[in-house]
C-alpha cells in the first residue's frame, strides 16, 4: 500500500490478476498461441496508431497557417486520420511549426512531456528544423530538435499542406518499422522530400 | 466561490499564436485580465540590421503571416522614403491590388478563426476554401503560397502574368456571392447575433486613445482610413470609401459592429480590385519583362548617411509604420535602425482591458473579434 | 475622398507655427518635412531636449489634438557624440476621431475637414547624450498608447522612461540577465556560441534523456 | 410486427423454440422443476445480447454518419481510413515480410498478402504524395470509406500510456469515467430493441431509464474536480448546472408523452403508437422538438456544448483525461448521444414500427421484410443525421447564462404547456375503443377519421412555425433585438467592486 492511487481496492486484486496473467502466459507460450497472437494483435495495434494520428492544436507561427489550411476542403488532412485536439493529453502527434524561443523552451518540452507515449514530433518548416531566417537570432533556438526528439522533418518556408500531409504519410511509414517504440529505438528522423 | 487567476496559454484554442492570457474570474465573470507576450519574439529589428535593404523584404514577409504581402509593401514605402525612389504607376497599381488580394484573404483566415471561437467549424472550412481562390491569385504573383517577397524597392518583381486579370475579375466576382452565403449562415443565426451582440464594448476614443487603430476602430462608427487620410498608393485615384459599421450603443462598437466591418471591408476590397484592374496604365492584358521600366523603377542600394524614412500604412489590422534610419554597417546598405509598429501589439493589452466584466465564455469573442496575430506583435 | 495634399500642407504649416510660437523659447526646433515616397505628404518634425519633453506632449495633446502615440523607437548611436549617443523618436498622430451618436456613423469628408481636425503626421526626435543610462521623462501619463511602446522600448533599447509605472520586460523573458537590451549596438546578433546559448541563465540545458539521439 | 405470420422471428426463436428445447433438455435431470425459469433466464440473456450487440456494432455506424455527414456539408471528403493497409502498408511502404514470423500458417498468410498488395496496393509509388492530396490512391475499391477510423482510433486508445496527473485527486480521477460509463451503458440495456428483443422489462422502465440518464452528470463533475485544473473545473461545474436544469423539461416532455400513451413502459409506449394510428410526435410536436432541444443539452453537444467548450475550456472537463480513460469517455458521450436518438425514435416515432403498418403491416411477406430492430436503427440514425449533426454543423455554441435562461425562462413553460396538451389529449380526445391490435386504429379519430387530431395538430404546429420562421427585418429596427434578457446586461457587472 505504499503507493495509495494504486491500491484502492479493500483486496489485493493485482496479485490475482498476476497469477492469472501468469498462468495464462505459460499455457500460451507453450502452445505457441502467443506468438502467433502478438504479431496478429501487433500489426492490428501497429495499423490503429498509424491510421489514428491526433495532433495537438498548437500554432506558433507562419506554418501554423498551413496547418490550419490542410484541415479545410480543398487538402482536408482528416482523409488520412489527422485530427487536430487542443489538449496534449489526447494527441500523438506534436507538430511544431515555428521557431523555439528562449521563452517557449520551457513549455514546448512541457508539451512534449504531458503527451501521452508513443508520441511523435514533427518538425515543420525550417524554423523548427534550425531556426530557419531567424538562426542568428539572440532569442531563437537552432531547431526544436535541441529540445526534443524529432521524428520526421518537413523543410519549407512554410510548407505547402501536400508536404504536410506527405510528412504524415512519411511518419506512418515510420511508424510501420518503429511501432510504439517509447523512448529509445526510435530509429532515424525522417526528411520529407529526400531522395 | 474565490475569485482565481486561470492562465491561457501559451498553448490554448483561444489565443491564435501563441501568447498568455491571464484572467482572473469570479465565478464566470472575468474581473481581471493581463496580457503576457513574447514568446515567439524572433528579433527582426535586430536581424534587419545585417542585412541589406533587399533582404529585409523577406523578414517583413515573415512578420505577419497572415497578410505578408501588405506588411513587405509597408516596409517597401518606408525604404523608398529613405531612398528617394520614384515608383512606376503601373507598379503602384500592382501592389494595391495585391494588397487588397491580401486583406481579403487574411480577413478570410480571420473569419475561419473566428468561427471555432464561437463553436463554428462550418465556417472555417468555408472560409478558408475561399482564401485559396486568393492565395492561388498571389501565388501567381509572387510564387509562393504565403510569402511571397513580391514588392521590391522602386516598383514590383514581375508584372502580372497573361490571363491574371481575367481570373482575377472571375473570381473577385465569385467571392461577392461567397459573402452572402457567409452570412446566410451567420447573420441570420439568432445564436451568432445572441452571442455577439452587446459584448465587448469599446469607444472609438477610446481605442484611439490606447493605440487601436485600423478595423477595430471603424467598427465604432469612424472612417478613419490611413489609405485616405495619408494616401499612398494609388487609393485617390479609386472609386471606394472606408467600410464603417454604425455601433448601436453610446459605449462604442461591440464584437457584431467588428464582425460586419470585416465583412464590408471584404466587400469593399473587391469594389476597389475590380476598380484597379480596369484603371491599371499599360492595359491589364499586357505583361511586361521583369525589371521593365514600366514595373520597376531604378534604386539606389545605399541610403545617405543621416536620412531616415517612414511609412505609414493600412494594414488588415490597423496602422503598420516602418522608421528606418539609414547608414549602418556596410556604410549605408544596411539599416541602421529599423522600427516596426505593429497594430496588434498596442492592441492586445487593450482587449485584456475590455473583457473585464463579461464571462469566461466571451473572451473568445471578444479576443478573435479584434484579430489578434502574434506574428506581428512579438517580431 | 482624400485629403488633398494642400490641406497636408496648410495643416503641417500650421502646426509648424503653433509648435514655434508654443516652444521656440525651450530649446525646440520645429520643421515640415516632406516624405519622398507615397504622394509626398509633408509631416511636423520637433526636435526636444529632454528636459521639455513632457511639456511638449502635454501640449500637443490638448492644444494640438494629438490623440495618438503610435511608435516610440529608441536608437543607440555609440559614435555619435556626447550629445547624441542615444536617440529616441516619438511618432504620434492626429487623427479627427469622436464618439459617434448611436445607430450613426461619425462619417469624416475631407473637404470639410480644417484646423485642428486635419490628420497630421508627428515625428518627435529626442537626443539624448552618451551615457550608460539613457533616460528621458515618461509619457505614458499624456497618451495611453505610449504604455507598451515605452515598455518594448526600454525592454529591446534599455532607454530609460522616468516615471514610467509597472516597467517589465514584454518581448525578451522575464529572466533576461538585468541590462540585457539586446538592440544596443554593443551587442552582436547572436553573441553566444553554440553551447554557451543553452547554457545561459534564461537558456535551456539539453535534457540528459535526449543526449545523443538528436542531432 | 406480430410473429403471426409462420416466418420465425428472433423473439419467437428465443421465447418459443429455444425455451421448449431447454425444457426438453432438462427433463429428466434434477434441474427439471427449474427448467421453465431457467428457459426464461436463458431467453431474456440472449436477447438482452442480441439487443446491445445491435446497439454496439451500430455505435460506429453513429460516428461514421457524423464524419461523413460532417465533411459533405464543410465541403469536405472526410474520414477514408480502410482496413487495406493493415495488410498492404502505406504507399511507397509495404507493410514487409512479416508473415514469416507467425507460425504455422505463416505461408497462406504471406501469399494472401501478396495477392492484396498485387490487387489493391501501391500502384504508382512514385508519386505517393500528388496521390494522397488529390485522393487518387484508392485504387480497387474501399468498403465504408472512413468506417475503421473510429476503429482505429478506439484500438489506438488502447495502447497509449495512462497519465494520472500529479496533483489530481487520484481516486476519484479513476473512478469518475467508470461512472460515466456505466451508467451510459445501463441505459443502452433498459432500451428494447425490436418487438419482443428486450432483456429486463421492468414496469417503470421509462422512468428507470430517465433516471440513469441523471448518473453521468456526477461523473462529470467529479472527473472536473478531480483532475485539478482550472479548465476541468470550469467544465465540470458548468456541466452539472447545464445538465441539473435542462432534465426538468426533459423529464416533463417525457412525463407528457407517457401521459398520452398511458404507460411508463417503454414497450406499452411503443406498442400503443402503433395500435392507437399515430405517433407521437404528430400529436405533441412541441413536445418533440422540446425533447430533442433538451437531449441536445444533456448531451453536450453544440449548441449546447459549453463544458467541453473548446474555445476557451481547452477539451472542457476531460482535459486531462488521456489514453483509454478519454477514449472511452469519448465513446460514453457517442453512446449517450445514441441513446438520445433512440429515446426519440420509441418516444415520438414509433419505436419498432414501419411507417403506415397500420396499412400494410399485416400482408404477410412485407411485414416480415421490415425487421423490427432495423427500423429502430434507421430512425435513430435519421434523428442522429438530421437533428444531432445538422444542429453542430449550422449552430454556435451558446453562452452558459443563456443556456440557463433558455431552459428556465423558455423551455420550462414550454414544457408545462405540452404536459397540459398531453392531459387534454388524453382525458378529452382520446376514444379507447380505436385501439385496435392489428391494422388501423383509430384513437384519436375525434368521430371523424382516423388521422383527424394528428393532422390537425400538426398543421397547427407547422402553421404557428412558419409565422415564427418568418425574417424580420432587421434594419428596420436600430436598437438590438438579441441582447440577452438577464437583469444587468454583459459587461456592467464586475462582482467585488459593488
Amino acid at each position: 500500500m505504499s503507493d495509495p492511487g494504486q491500491n484502492y481496492a479493500a483486496f489485493n486484486s493485482s496479485a490475482l490478476l498476476d497469477f492469472v496473467g501468469d498462468v495464462t502466459d505459460e499455457s500460451l507460450k507453450a502452445t505457441r498461441i502467443k506468438q502467433f497472437l502478438s504479431v496478429l494483435a501487433g500489426r492490428f495495434f501497429n495499423w490503429a496508431g498509424r491510421k489514428s494520428l491526433f495532433t495537438l492544436h498548437l500554432g506558433i507561427k507562419c506554418c501554423a497557417i498551413e496547418m490550419a489550411a490542410s484541415a479545410i476542403p480543398r487538402f482536408d488532412a482528416e482523409r488520412f486520420g489527422v485530427i487536430f485536439r487542443s489538449s496534449p493529453r489526447q494527441s500523438d502527434v506534436l507538430l511544431v511549426n515555428g521557431p523555439i524561443s528562449k521563452k517557449f523552451a520551457d513549455p514546448v518540452v512541457r508539451l512534449w512531456e504531458q503527451m501521452p507515449e508513443p508520441k511523435y514530433c514533427i518538425a515543420m518548416g525550417e524554423c523548427a528544423i534550425s531556426g530557419g531566417p531567424y538562426f542568428q537570432s539572440y532569442n531563437i533556438l537552432e531547431g526544436v530538435d535541441t529540445v526534443i526528439p524529432v521524428d520526421v522533418y518537413i523543410p519549407g518556408c512554410p510548407p505547402r499542406p501536400e508536404a504536410l500531409i506527405d510528412g504524415f504519410g512519411l511518419l506512418r511509414e515510420k511508424i510501420i518499422r518503429i511501432g510504439g517504440a517509447p523512448g529509445g529505438a526510435r530509429g532515424k528522423p525522417v526528411i520529407v522530400g529526400e531522395d | 466561490m474565490a475569485q482565481m487567476w486561470i492562465t491561457m496559454g501559451p498553448q490554448h484554442p483561444m489565443t491564435h499564436g501563441l501568447w498568455t492570457l491571464r484572467v482572473k474570474v469570479d465565478g464566470e465573470t472575468v474581473v481581471d485580465a493581463e496580457a503576457e507576450l513574447g514568446y515567439i519574439h524572433r528579433g527582426v529589428e535586430k536581424i534587419a540590421e545585417a542585412r541589406d535593404f533587399t533582404q529585409v523584404t523577406p523578414y517583413c514577409d515573415r512578420l505577419c503571416y497572415v497578410s505578408a504581402m501588405t506588411w513587405s509593401s509597408s516596409y517597401i514605402y518606408a525604404a523608398e522614403d529613405l531612398l528617394e525612389v520614384e515608383v512606376p504607376e503601373r507598379a503602384e497599381y500592382i501592389r494595391c491590388i495585391a494588397a487588397e488580394c491580401q486583406r481579403i484573404a487574411s480577413h478570410l483566415m480571420w473569419l475561419g478563426a473566428y468561427g471555432p471561437d464561437v463553436g463554428n467549424l462550418t465556417i472555417m472550412t468555408w472560409a478558408l476554401r475561399e482564401r485559396e481562390m486568393f492565395l492561388d491569385l498571389l501565388q501567381e504573383l509572387g510564387g509562393s503560397r504565403m510569402h511571397y517577397n513580391y514588392p521590391r524597392v522602386g516598383g514590383v518583381t514581375r508584372d502580372i502574368p497573361p490571363g491574371w486579370s481575367d481570373r482575377l475579375i472571375a473570381k473577385t466576382k465569385l467571392f461577392e456571392k461567397r459573402i452572402d452565403e457567409y452570412e446566410m449562415l451567420l447573420d441570420e443565426s439568432t445564436i451568432f447575433l445572441v452571442r455577439l451582440q452587446g459584448v465587448g464594448y469599446a469607444t472609438a476614443e477610446d481605442m484611439v486613445e490606447a493605440g487601436v487603430s485600423g478595423p477595430n476602430v471603424r467598427a465604432s462608427g469612424v472612417n478613419y482610413d490611413v489609405r485616405w487620410t495619408h494616401p499612398y498608393s494609388v487609393y485617390d485615384e479609386l472609386d471606394w470609401e472606408p467600410a464603417v459599421e454604425k455601433p448601436t450603443s453610446v459605449k462604442g462598437s461591440d464584437c457584431y459592429d467588428r464582425y460586419r466591418v470585416r465583412m464590408e471591408e471584404m466587400r469593399m476590397s473587391c469594389r476597389i480590385i475590380l476598380d484597379a484592374i480596369e484603371k491599371i496604365p499599360g492595359g491589364r492584358n499586357t505583361t511586361y519583362a521583369n525589371g521593365d521600366e514600366m514595373i520597376l523603377a531604378k534604386a539606389p542600394t545605399r541610403a545617405p548617411e543621416g536620412a531616415t524614412g517612414f511609412s505609414n500604412y493600412e494594414c488588415t489590422r490597423g496602422a503598420s509604420q516602418f522608421y528606418i534610419q539609414g547608414g549602418g554597417d556596410g556604410r549605408g546598405k544596411n539599416p541602421y535602425r529599423l522600427s516596426i509598429r505593429s497594430p496588434m501589439f498596442i492592441t492586445i493589452p487593450f482587449v485584456a482591458e475590455t473583457m473585464i466584466g463579461y464571462k469566461v465564455a466571451d473572451i473568445p469573442a471578444i479576443m478573435g473579434s479584434f484579430d489578434p496575430c502574434i506574428g506581428e506583435t512579438d517580431r | 475622398m482624400h485629403i488633398s495634399r494642400e490641406q497636408n500642407e496648410a495643416a503641417t504649416a500650421e502646426a509648424v507655427a503653433a509648435a514655434d510660437a508654443a516652444w521656440g523659447a525651450l530649446g525646440v526646433t520645429a520643421s515640415s518635412v516632406a516624405h519622398s515616397s507615397g504622394h509626398g505628404y509633408a509631416f511636423l518634425r520637433l526636435t526636444v531636449p529632454p528636459a521639455h519633453v513632457v511639456t511638449v506632449a502635454k501640449g500637443l495633446k490638448h492644444d494640438m489634438g494629438v490623440n495618438y502615440c503610435s511608435m516610440i523607437t529608441g536608437t543607440h548611436f555609440p559614435d555619435g557624440g556626447a550629445e547624441r549617443g542615444w536617440e529616441v523618436v516619438y511618432h504620434l498622430m492626429r487623427q479627427p476621431v469622436h464618439n459617434p451618436e448611436p445607430n450613426t456613423a461619425h462619417v469624416l469628408v475631407a473637404s470639410e475637414l480644417k484646423g485642428m481636425d486635419l490628420p497630421l503626421e508627428i515625428e518627435v526626435v529626442v537626443p539624448l547624450p552618451a551615457g550608460d543610462e539613457p533616460t528621458v521623462p515618461s509619457v505614458q501619463s499624456v497618451w495611453k498608447g505610449a504604455d507598451w511602446n515605452e515598455k518594448e522600448t526600454w525592454d529591446l533599447v534599455g532607454i530609460r522612461f522616468d516615471g514610467h509605472e509597472n516597467m517589465h520586460r514584454v518581448l525578451n523573458p522575464h529572466d533576461s540577465p538585468e541590462g540585457f537590451h539586446p538592440l544596443q549596438k554593443q551587442h552582436q546578433i547572436r553573441y553566444h556560441d553554440f553551447n554557451e546559448m543553452y547554457d545561459d541563465a534564461q537558456g535551456f540545458v539539453r535534457k540528459p534523456v535526449d543526449e545523443g539521439r538528436v542531432k | 410486427m406480430s410473429g403471426s405470420t409462420g416466418l420465425p422471428t428472433i423473439n419467437s426463436l428465443v421465447k418459443e423454440d429455444l425455451a421448449g428445447l431447454i425444457v426438453d433438455l432438462l427433463a429428466g435431470t434434477p434441474l427439471e422443476g427449474q427448467a421453465e425459469a431457467i428457459a426464461a433466464f436463458t431467453g431474456a440473456l440472449l436477447t438482452s445480447i442480441v439487443g446491445f450487440l445491435a446497439i454496439m456494432l451500430s455505435m460506429f455506424m453513429i460516428l461514421w454518419i457524423e464524419r461523413k455527414q460532417l465533411g459533405r456539408m464543410m465541403d469536405r471528403r472526410g474520414a477514408m481510413t480502410s482496413l487495406r493497409s493493415l495488410w498492404v502498408g502505406e504507399n511507397g511502404t509495404t507493410a514487409g515480410e512479416w508473415w514469416t514470423m507467425v507460425p504455422l500458417i505463416g505461408r497462406p498468410i504471406g501469399a494472401l498478402n501478396r495477392w492484396l498488395n498485387s490487387a489493391f496496393g501501391n500502384h504508382d509509388p512514385s508519386r505517393p504524395t500528388v496521390d494522397r492530396v488529390g485522393n487518387r490512391s484508392w485504387m480497387g475499391f474501399a468498403i465504408f470509406p472512413g468506417f475503421f477510423q473510429n476503429i482505429a482510433d478506439g484500438m489506438k486508445f488502447l495502447i497509449k500510456e495512462h497519465m494520472v496527473p500529479e496533483r489530481a485527486d487520484k481516486f476519484v480521477f479513476e473512478v469518475a469515467p467508470y461512472l460515466v460509463i456505466s451508467s451510459t451503458v445501463l441505459i443502452l440495456g433498459l432500451i428494447p430493441m425490436g418487438s419482443g428483443v428486450y432483456g429486463p422489462n421492468p414496469e417503470l422502465s421509462v422512468l428507470f431509464a430517465m433516471a440513469v440518464f441523471g448518473i453521468a452528470p456526477i461523473g462529470v463533475f467529479f472527473g472536473g474536480w478531480a483532475s485539478n485544473n482550472k479548465y476541468t473545473l470550469i467544465g465540470g461545474i458548468r456541466s452539472a448546472v447545464q445538465l441539473t436544469s435542462y432534465e426538468i423539461p426533459l423529464l416533463l416532455t417525457v412525463l407528457s408523452v407517457c401521459i398520452l400513451s398511458g404507460s411508463f413502459n417503454f414497450v406499452e409506449v411503443i406498442t400503443f403508437q402503433g395500435q392507437s394510428g399515430a405517433w407521437n410526435l404528430f400529436l405533441l410536436p412541441l413536445g418533440g422538438a422540446l425533447f430533442l432541444i433538451s437531449m441536445l443539452a444533456e448531451v453536450e453537444r453544440i449548441p449546447f456544448d459549453m463544458p467541453e467548450a473548446e474555445a476557451e475550456l481547452v477539451e472542457g472537463w476531460w482535459t486531462e483525461y488521456g489514453g483509454m480513460r478519454f477514449g472511452l469517455l469519448f465513446a460514453a458521450e457517442y453512446m449517450r448521444t445514441y441513446a438520445a436518438c433512440i429515446l426519440f425514435a420509441h418516444f415520438f416515432l414509433g419505436g419498432w414500427h414501419a411507417p403506415f403498418h397500420g396499412l400494410w403491416g399485416d400482408l404477410p411477406i412485407v411485414g416480415l421484410a421490415s425487421p423490427s430492430i432495423l427500423w429502430v436503427l434507421l430512425k435513430a440514425w435519421l434523428v442522429f443525421a438530421v437533428v444531432f449533426v445538422w444542429a453542430r454543423v449550422a449552430l454556435l455554441r451558446i453562452r452558459t447564462d443563456q443556456i440557463l435562461e433558455f431552459g428556465w425562462r423558455m423551455l420550462l413553460p414550454l414544457a408545462v404547456l405540452n404536459l397540459v396538451l398531453a392531459v387534454v389529449f388524453r382525458l378529452f380526445l382520446f376514444d379507447a375503443s380505436g385501439v385496435v391490435e392489428e391494422g388501423l386504429g383509430s384513437a384519436w379519430s375525434l368521430g371523424i377519421f382516423a388521422w383527424a387530431l394528428p393532422l390537425l395538430v400538426t398543421g397547427a404546429s407547422l402553421g404557428i412555425f412558419a409565422f415564427l420562421l418568418r425574417d424580420e427585418n432587421k434594419e428596420a429596427t436600430p436598437e438590438r433585438m438579441f441582447h440577452i434578457r438577464t437583469l444587468e446586461p454583459a459587461g456592467t457587472h464586475i462582482p467585488g467592486t459593488e
